[in-house]
């Protein structure tokens, strides 16, 4: 499953000339945010969607669906098994896709720093736009961070898809040293047992 | 074959161009009314412009083979052809040729092309979201049918531009008491087609994550919020057509729209979600006999 | 003067029944042979005779030693006793060679000389013209039918005879006692006679006395109440005796009804005689239906379907109309030569696979194809399917009842006919899409008679005008009695 | 003596005895398709003359006079059964394996021809008769229970006509419709035949047509026979023979028409006599579609299906306005024609899988491209989306309905399409899309005759979809008298339009502009199945991605209360009683000793000698 | 999964002294009822609703029956890992719905291949928790159909990460390599 699963690498991107300006525009203005709460920062999301920060005022709206998403939240601690379902997901995610990562955790291990099951680095899996520390970092300094994600995009320097693009080998030789060869398909067989 | 005359052509793009841009400011209103009712700022008017162009702007674009291209397409054109045959303010556009059956049909037929394009996708979420959809569809039919048949008794003809005529002469629909009735039982049905709150079980995003649009991603989701945007656009104008006695200029028929949406948004805001075995039973009780009750009267 | 050839065919038989023990004794495998050459010379007769009247459009009357009626004994030779005296003959030139292949049980002889008295009563109750003559040889059918029943010497066989004795017994008495009464209160025997004087007769005595005839004769004709012996005797007799009993014994019985029903037209009780018969006629179709309905042997079953029948052809003679005359005689056709077909049949079957059950015709369309086919078209057409004969003579006998008044007894008639097509239909599904096995050698001439039949019946189905015709003229012989009177030279003697 | 007519009808019926005779692959296959194209020769060839004078043919049968006549109307009925015949035998040179198969389904196809073109009712009931057999020898050869049940039902049909034609046979003397009509007009004055019994022969009739074309509640035998015969026939049985029990109330309406009102009048300014049929039409059509959404074999639910669409054509006929008459006419051959196409579609998915469950099919758009495509047109069709015949036809049936006031009625119709669209969904999503099972990827397209097949009634759904002109403007031939008015491509009623070209073009206008918002993007890739969004868990390609088992699970729990009751098992039940009390009787009565049968020698006698003192 | 995992050490001396006197409440009751159907248990009552047994090992399985009549759910099987006696300390939590008392039911048994007889029988609900100590700690539960790998990643099947003298420092080091040393403070004298 694993090597079809490369041909998003070499499937050639549009490039919008004329509408260029406009699409960045509207790329910046209208953020969705897949719903993806890993670890504990996802009690944190909710509150931005409420009266008092609202997120919605800048267009971002929580939408579970990966293909229509574009802001990929990463909000605490990351397991193995969880990062295997968050590739897959950022994966699906159609291309200019920013993420963002929540809290010291996926930084640095942060406090399960001397944990087997905990992810030390997640940049070294997944590349990552913007990071907010703190351990769980408070709704302003998420907000802050949105800020900072549609100040990139508005000077184009948001571009963690491109950098997944380029250097794909790296990350996938860091991902394949994690979870071992063929990881998809072994894991797909492990839970068919339960289904 | 009808020579192709000008101004009729120039008529039909105005209007397509007029009722996409609309479309989405209604669908800006309906998310801007509903923040406001929960105290919150609320995106702008045009946010919906802003996604869909967003979506149309996306560098990679996926299919899982043909029909699932060809489902968002089917639903758009189909969405067009309705819009184009009911009557628009002073604009006759070709509802001349068809009557209040045809349009009814054109308005049921893109859900058969969401429905194709959701099940060729082969997710099991959508599969569940396509099964929702057609019995809510299959639920609401029969007073969706006895609503429109009270009316069509009342005045007597099928042709939409007929019907506003003699609404214009003996007043709007609603001042008759057998079609107050049908108005409720519309209404009602009104808010499963749009997929408004107690009916949104077909698209329930805390459960099947978007129903059937969940494969879909950039240009088709994009392809498919232009649909909606029209379908908003023209189910109003079908529900004022009928109802509010159509308008003579766009901007009457633009306030009557707008208040046809509000009743939809404050009913969706505030109630909760039906499953859909409670929705079908629902929709076979209240509006069923409400509708036998107008039809019955109105014969 | 070549009319009293026609006697032949009453004296042929007779002589050579007694022939026999002198056939035997010359050589003993000699005496099959023998009956099929009789049998094959009473067709040639039969079919002389059938020409003679069909051609010149008179019946033949014999009289017995010259004397003239009412004196003397007459046969009236009309055209419905042409017709079916052709019928017997050619059934019992079949049965014959069927006998040689069917019958294994020793005492041949025996079964000869039975086999053509048989034949020489049906034949005679159907050509005879005076009462008493036709009570000699009801009698003669009577005793050599109870003896064949019984001729396979089982436990079950003789159980069947002796029903059929008692039974037969108590009508035939009854018969003599209604005889006696007609004779006391006309003074003749002469049917032509009878019906002259049937109209100044003390009606309760015409009553009484022809009530008593038909009881006589329904017992004979299986009518409802009275044919609880029918089922049994068929089962039990040999194969070729079925094939007769169900094809002309029966029918010379309500032939013979039929006969003397109408000859007492003038009888002012006349109409509530008709509706006893036509209820208990309807009655014998329903009961008979119904018992076949969950049938485990298919040769009982077929008993049960052709006594409903007979009890339709019955309906169709008791409705008192003409149409409805016609529409009994086309049916009896019809009826004797699919009941033919499919006894031949099952009976080829039972001798073959050793049983008639229902077991035993599982796969038979694999098994032995030719006769598979003959019973398929059997059933089909006793069913009524259209491109087949019965059903030409049902559609008749439905409107004739339903003009004559009886719309109950067609709609229950319908209704039995449903079962019937239901248990008939189970059997083909049971012979062709059920079970298989290797295929059997099938006798050719036995193969020949069936295809034969089943070319009768398809060309009689498909093309049905020159049979209805037939059947037109004998219905006119039994129903217009004036014609019958007029055409019996009578000497005038007690008028 | 050999005219039209007669090749016409008996035709079929002689090429299906040569084809069961010469038994052999190649020239059984030939013998039965040119038996069944020389109807479709000789309709075409006929169709100029129909339109001005009748042609008539008699022979006389057993003393009867059976006369044949082909007038506008029947030739109408006649062109759809011969549409749907050539189809059918085009279907049966892939899917027919003996013999048997062609004798059966050519004669029935006589059958139907002799039904639609017979002016006398003995020729009617003997052709009626032939049909009937022909087509449970047809399902007999697959299952024993089904066709029984079916045989016993059309019989019990055929038995209560025969009795009605005897009745007005003994009442009126005849048996040819003309003067049967000419005698019941006159009746009218004269009330020979009381209110009774005409109400008596309208049931007896009813029964008889109801039980052919499906009606409610002596539907119980379609899903059986249909989903049991061999596929490409049911396209002709369910197509052409359920017409012939339609064709039946028309002629109830032509024959007794007069005389039923006389004796009825109206109810609420309908004629009373169709009031009851257009109900028993309306509860045809939803109990039909909603058993048909509740199915999981596919020839179950198109059987439901093709019953509940017959429901529509009675519901029309019910109408009793001309504008009723015309939509049901439209309606038998858009059904004739949509709905052969769903069978022989199904005919090419059972032979290439030899799956009949929704369970085990799924995925087989790639591999089955043309009979996808032809399906998709029949589910167009069928659902009623506007540039299809199936729409034409339905939208005729809507403003009759409406027109006279029948709401209820018309209601009924929106229930019944819109569970159409559902189960024809259901269909679309089990068999063409979703994810393949291992077992199907081998699948070929179908082979050539059967894709002809379905070529051949693809085209009159769109044909008549895009130009229903054509049939009303016959329609209005056949009637005498102008009720659908406009143009080829355009139908105008006293109160409705429904321009069919103009749809079509907006159609395809509106979907060239969202195939230019379409092209604009960027370009598609295209994905595995396996690449699906299951929150993020990695697919493999043995996770069982669709759901084809009870796809409608929660409408089966709404309408619970419902299922209770069935037809299917009260007309078990009764069959059961039945044999029971057989078996009683004749244990009682033929109880094998003799003193029990001298008794009733005993009875008799005693009956006798009552007789004679009264 | 191991909430109040380390009981307080110094508290298990005085609890022998308690037993007799138990006071007259409801749970002190319940104490002496179990106690007279299982003489060989000693149960104490911690607090308001909070009950506690010691049961020596190889009567444990005796003593569940006889609480389960009182006791009707069991919420969960704890295990407690004491590296320096060389035991396994294994707690039943159990809570009587009736009389809505949580117990703690505790026994001992040796670190090396640790054995106990299912509980299945009684509470069909233990095999989760089963499970769980044998992935975590290794502990054979005989009777337990399904004792095989549960929710941990294959790289960590039969490594019973949770036992005291698992290495956890050398077998992130080996898994997560370079940037797990990016720090450098040793781990020897760190307290929790």
């Amino acid at each position: 499953m694993s090597e079809r699963n490369d041909d998003f690498i070499t499937y050639e991107l549009q490039e919008f000339k004329l509408f260029e300006p406009l699409f960045r525009w509207a790329r910046k203005k209208s953020l969705w945010i897949v719903a993806f709460c890993t670890g504990c920062g996802g009690i944190e999301m909710p509150p931005l969607a409420t009266a008092r920060y609202d997120f919605e005022r800048f267009g971002i709206m929580p939408n579970p669906a990966p293909r229509m998403g574009d802001l990929f939240l990463i909000t605490g601690y990351v397991t193995p098994k969880t990062l295997k379902r968050i590739i897959i997901t950022y994966e699906m995610m159609q291309d200019p896709k920013y993420v963002m990562i929540h809290g010291s955790c996926p930084i640095n291990g942060g406090v399960y720093w001397d944990s087997y099951n905990v992810v030390k680095q997640f940049d070294k899996y997944l590349p990552v736009d913007v990071a907010i520390a703190g351990c769980m970092p408070r709704p302003e300094a998420v907000m802050d961070g949105i800020m900072e994600i549609m100040r990139k995009i508005e000077s184009g320097k948001a571009d963690g898809w491109k950098r997944y693009r380029d250097n794909y080998e790296w990350y996938k030789k860091n991902q394949d040293e994690l979870f071992g060869e063929g990881w998809r398909e072994k894991e797909g067989k492990r839970w068919l047992a339960w289904i | 074959m009808i020579g192709i005359d000008w101004k009729i052509v120039l008529e039909v793009i105005g209007m397509l161009i007029y009722a996409t841009f609309m479309g989405f400011i209604f669908m800006g209103i309906e998310r801007k009314a509903m923040a406001r009712i929960q105290r919150r700022v609320g995106p702008p008017l045009y946010q919906p412009i802003l996604d869909t162009l967003k979506l149309l702007g996306k560098k990679e674009s996926v299919s899982h083979g043909l029909i699932y291209d060809f489902g968002p397409v089917f639903a758009l054109g189909a969405t067009i052809t309705a819009l184009l045959f009911i009557p628009i303010a002073n604009f006759q556009l070709f509802s001349s040729n068809a009557d209040l059956i045809v349009v009814a049909y054109l308005l049921e037929v893109p859900m058969l092309g969401i429905m194709l394009g959701a099940m060729s996708s082969g997710n099991p979420y959508s599969a569940v979201g396509v099964q929702r959809g057609l019995l809510t569809m299959v639920a609401m039919q029969l007073p969706y049918g006895l609503a429109l048949i009270a009316i069509v008794q009342h005045w007597g003809s099928f042709k939409l531009s007929e019907i506003v005529a003699l609404q214009s002469v003996h007043g709007w629909s609603i001042t008759v008491p057998a079609l107050l009735l049908a108005f409720i039982v519309f209404d009602i049905v009104f808010q499963a087609m749009l997929g408004l709150e107690p009916f949104d079980i077909i698209t329930a995003p805390a459960e099947i994550s978007m129903g059937p649009m969940l494969e879909y991603g950039g240009k088709h989701a994009a392809l498919l919020f232009t649909q909606h945007a029209v379908q908003l656009f023209a189910e109003t104008a079908f529900f004022a057509v009928l109802f509010l006695g159509g308008a003579s200029n766009l901007i009457e028929l633009l306030i009557k729209q707008i208040a046809v949406l509000f009743i939809a948004i404050f009913v969706a805001s505030i109630y909760p979600r039906f499953t859909i075995d409670q929705a079908a039973k629902f929709f076979w009780k209240w509006p069923t006999i409400i509708g036998i009750i107008a039809v019955l009267l109105t014969v | 003067m070549n009319g009293q050839y026609a006697a032949l065919i009453i004296a042929l038989p007779l002589v050579s029944a007694f022939f026999v023990p002198v056939i035997k004794a010359i050589s003993k495998k000699a005496v099959m042979p023998f009956l099929l050459l009789v049998t094959l010379a009473q067709v040639g007769i039969a079919g002389w005779v059938f020409n003679e009247v069909y051609t010149s459009d008179k019946p033949i009357i014999v009289m017995a030693g010259g004397w003239r009626p009412p004196v003397g004994i007459n046969l009236y030779i009309g055209h419905f006793a042409a017709l079916f005296v052709l019928i017997i003959a050619v059934i019992s030139f079949f049965m014959a060679y069927f006998s040689i292949k069917a019958v294994k049980v020793e005492p041949l002889d025996k079964y000869a000389m039975l086999f053509l008295l048989l034949m020489l009563g049906a034949t005679g109750m159907i050509a005879t013209g005076d009462i008493f003559n036709l009570f000699v040889f009801m009698e003669i059918t009577a005793i050599t039918a109870y003896a064949l029943t019984a001729y396979n010497k089982t436990g079950e066989a003789a159980e069947a005879s002796m029903k059929y004795m008692i039974l037969g017994g108590i009508g035939s008495s009854f018969f003599l006692i209604g005889i006696a009464l007609i004779y006391g209160a006309t003074g003749t025997l002469n049917m032509a006679q009878i019906a002259q004087l049937a109209g100044n007769i003390n009606p309760t005595v015409a009553q009484v006395g022809l009530a008593l005839l038909i009881f006589g004769l329904a017992v004979e004709a299986e009518l409802f109440p009275l044919n609880a012996w029918a089922p049994d005797a068929y089962q039990a007799a040999p194969h070729p005796i079925t094939v007769m009993f169900s094809a002309f014994v029966v029918k010379a019985g309500l032939y013979a009804a039929a006969r003397l029903l109408y000859l007492m037209q003038a009888v002012s009780t006349w109409h509530s005689v008709l509706r006893l018969l036509v209820i208990m006629a309807v009655l014998t179709v329903v009961v008979a239906e119904f018992s076949a309905l969950r049938q485990r042997d298919v040769k009982r079953m077929i008993a049960y379907s052709s006594i409903s029948q007979v009890g339709m052809i019955a309906f169709a003679l008791a409705l008192g109309s003409q149409a409805g005359v016609d529409a009994g005689v086309f049916h009896m056709v019809n009826h004797a030569i699919v009941k033919a077909l499919l006894f031949l049949g099952v009976g080829y079957v039972g001798i073959k696979l050793g049983g008639t059950t229902l077991e035993d015709f599982e796969g038979l369309g694999r098994r032995m194809p030719l006769t598979a086919f003959a019973i398929t078209v059997g059933s089909l057409s006793a069913v009524g399917i259209p491109l087949f004969n019965i059903f030409w003579s049902k559609v008749r006998i439905m409107l004739a009842g339903v003009s004559a008044g009886y719309t109950w007894g067609v709609a229950l008639i319908l209704g039995a006919s449903v079962v019937e097509a239901v248990y008939y239909l189970r059997l083909i599904h049971r012979i062709w899409f059920a079970g298989g096995g290797e295929r059997l050698s099938e006798s050719f001439a036995l193969g020949a008679i069936m295809l034969f039949l089943v070319a009768l019946i398809l060309v009689i189905g498909f093309y049905p005008n020159y049979a209805w015709s037939l059947a037109q003229k004998a219905g006119a012989d039994i129903f217009d009695v004036t014609r019958y009177v007029s055409n019996v030279p009578l000497m005038g003697v007690g008028a | 003596m050999i005219n039209d007519l007669m090749i016409l009808i008996f035709a079929p019926l002689v090429a299906g005895i040569l084809a069961w005779a010469f038994d052999v692959r190649g020239i059984r296959e030939a013998i039965g398709f040119i038996g069944a194209a020389i109807p479709v020769v000789i309709l075409a060839k006929t169709y100029q003359t129909v339109l001005s004078n009748s042609i008539n043919y008699t022979i006389t049968v057993g003393g009867f006079k059976l006369i044949f006549q082909l007038t506008a109307l029947n030739w109408y009925f006649a062109a759809v059964a011969a549409i749907v015949g050539i189809a059918m035998a085009l279907g049966m040179i892939s899917t027919s394996r003996s013999g048997y198969e062609w004798l059966f389904a050519l004669m029935s196809y006589t059958g139907v021809l002799g039904v639609f073109l017979s002016q006398d009712f003995i020729g009617f009931f003997l052709l009626w008769e032939l049909m009937t057999f022909a087509s449970f020898m047809m399902v007999l050869r697959n299952n024993r229970h089904e066709s029984l049940k079916y045989f016993v039902l059309s019989v019990i049909g055929a038995y209560a006509m025969m009795l009605g034609i005897a009745i007005l046979y003994a009442k009126t003397g005849a048996l040819d419709f003309a003067t049967i009509r000419q005698a019941l007009y006159m009746d009218l004055s004269i009330g020979a035949i009381s209110k009774g019994e005409s109400a008596l022969l309208f049931v007896l009739f009813l029964t008889a047509f109801g039980v052919k074309a499906g009606a409610f509640p002596l539907h119980v035998w379609a899903p059986g026979a249909y989903s049991e015969a061999n596929q490409s026939y049911t396209s002709f049985f369910s197509g052409a023979l359920s017409k012939a029990g339609v064709y039946g109330i028309l002629l109830l309406y032509i024959l007794m028409g007069a005389k039923l009102y006389a004796e009825f009048g109206t109810f609420h300014g309908h004629l009373t006599f169709a009031y009851v049929i257009a109900w028993i039409g309306a509860i045809t059509v939803v109990v039909a579609s909603f058993l048909a959404v509740l199915q999981e074999d596919i020839r179950k639910l198109f059987a439901y299906s093709s019953v509940g669409q017959v429901g529509y054509i009675l519901l029309a006929f019910g109408v009793g306005t001309s504008l009723g008459f015309a939509g049901g006419l439209f309606h038998v051959l858009s059904h004739a024609v949509f709905k052969g196409l769903f069978w022989l579609v199904t005919a090419a998915i059972i032979l290439q899988t030899g799956k009949t469950k929704f369970k085990d099919m799924g995925g087989l758009a790639e591999k089955m491209p043309f009979t996808f495509a032809m399906g998709l047109i029949a589910v167009l069709s069928l659902s009623g989306i506007p540039p299809m015949a199936g729409f034409a036809s339905k939208w005729l049936i809507y403003e009759a309905a409406i027109q006279a006031h029948m709401p209820l009625v018309a209601g009924a119709i929106f229930l019944g399409s819109g569970l159409a669209f559902a189960y024809v969904v259901r269909f679309l999503y089990a068999v063409w899309f979703g994810q393949r099972p291992s077992d199907l990827d081998n699948v070929k397209e179908a082979p050539l005759p059967l894709l002809i097949g379905m070529a051949i009634l693809a085209i009159p759904n769109i044909l008549f979809g895009v130009a229903p002109g054509l049939v009303t403007e016959y329609i209005n031939k056949a009637f005498g008298s102008e009720i659908v008015g406009g143009d080829y491509f355009k139908l105008v009623t006293p109160t409705g339009t429904y321009n069919a070209l103009l749809v079509t073009i907006v159609l395809v206008l509106g979907l060239a502009i969202a195939g230019l918002v379409f092209l604009y993007g960027a370009t598609t890739r295209k994905i595995p199945v396996t690449n699906t969004y299951q929150s993020g868990n990695p697919v493999i390609e043995d996770y069982n991605l669709s759901i084809r088992r009870n796809f409608y699970k929660p409408l089966a729990e709404a309408l619970d209360f419902w299922l209770k009751y069935s037809w299917d098992r009260f007309y078990e039940r009764i069959a059961g009683i039945a044999e029971d009390f057989a078996d009683t009787l004749r244990q009682s009565f033929y109880n094998g000793n003799v003193q029990s049968y001298s008794w009733y020698l005993a009875i008799v006698l005693l009956i006798l000698a009552l007789w004679g003192v009264l | 999964m191991d909430m109040n995992e380390k009981p307080k050490v110094e508290e298990k001396a005085e609890e022998v002294a308690e037993a007799p006197r138990l006071p007259n409440t409801k749970e002190g009751r319940l104490v002496k009822a179990i106690l007279e159907k299982a003489p060989y248990a000693e149960g104490s009552i911690r607090r308001e609703r909070r009950v506690e047994f010691k049961v020596p090992a190889d009567r444990i399985h005796e003593f569940l029956e006889v609480a389960s009549e009182k006791f009707e759910i069991l919420i969960q099987i704890t295990t407690v890992d004491w590296l320096k006696e060389g035991e396994f300390e294994l707690v039943y939590q159990l809570w009587s719905v009736s009389e809505s008392v949580h117990a703690f039911v505790r026994t001992r048994i040796p670190r090396e291949n640790a054995e106990m007889p299912t509980v299945m029988d009684i509470w069909p609900v233990a095999e989760t928790y089963e499970r769980e100590a044998h992935e975590f700690f290794g502990i054979i539960f005989k009777g337990n159909p399904r004792l095989g790998p549960f929710i941990l990643e294959p790289r960590e099947y039969e490594k019973h990460p949770f036992r005291k003298d698992f290495n956890m420092i050398g077998y992130v080091k080996m898994i997560y390599g370079e940037d797990f040393d990016r720090y450098d403070e040793s781990k020897t004298n760190y307290v929790i």
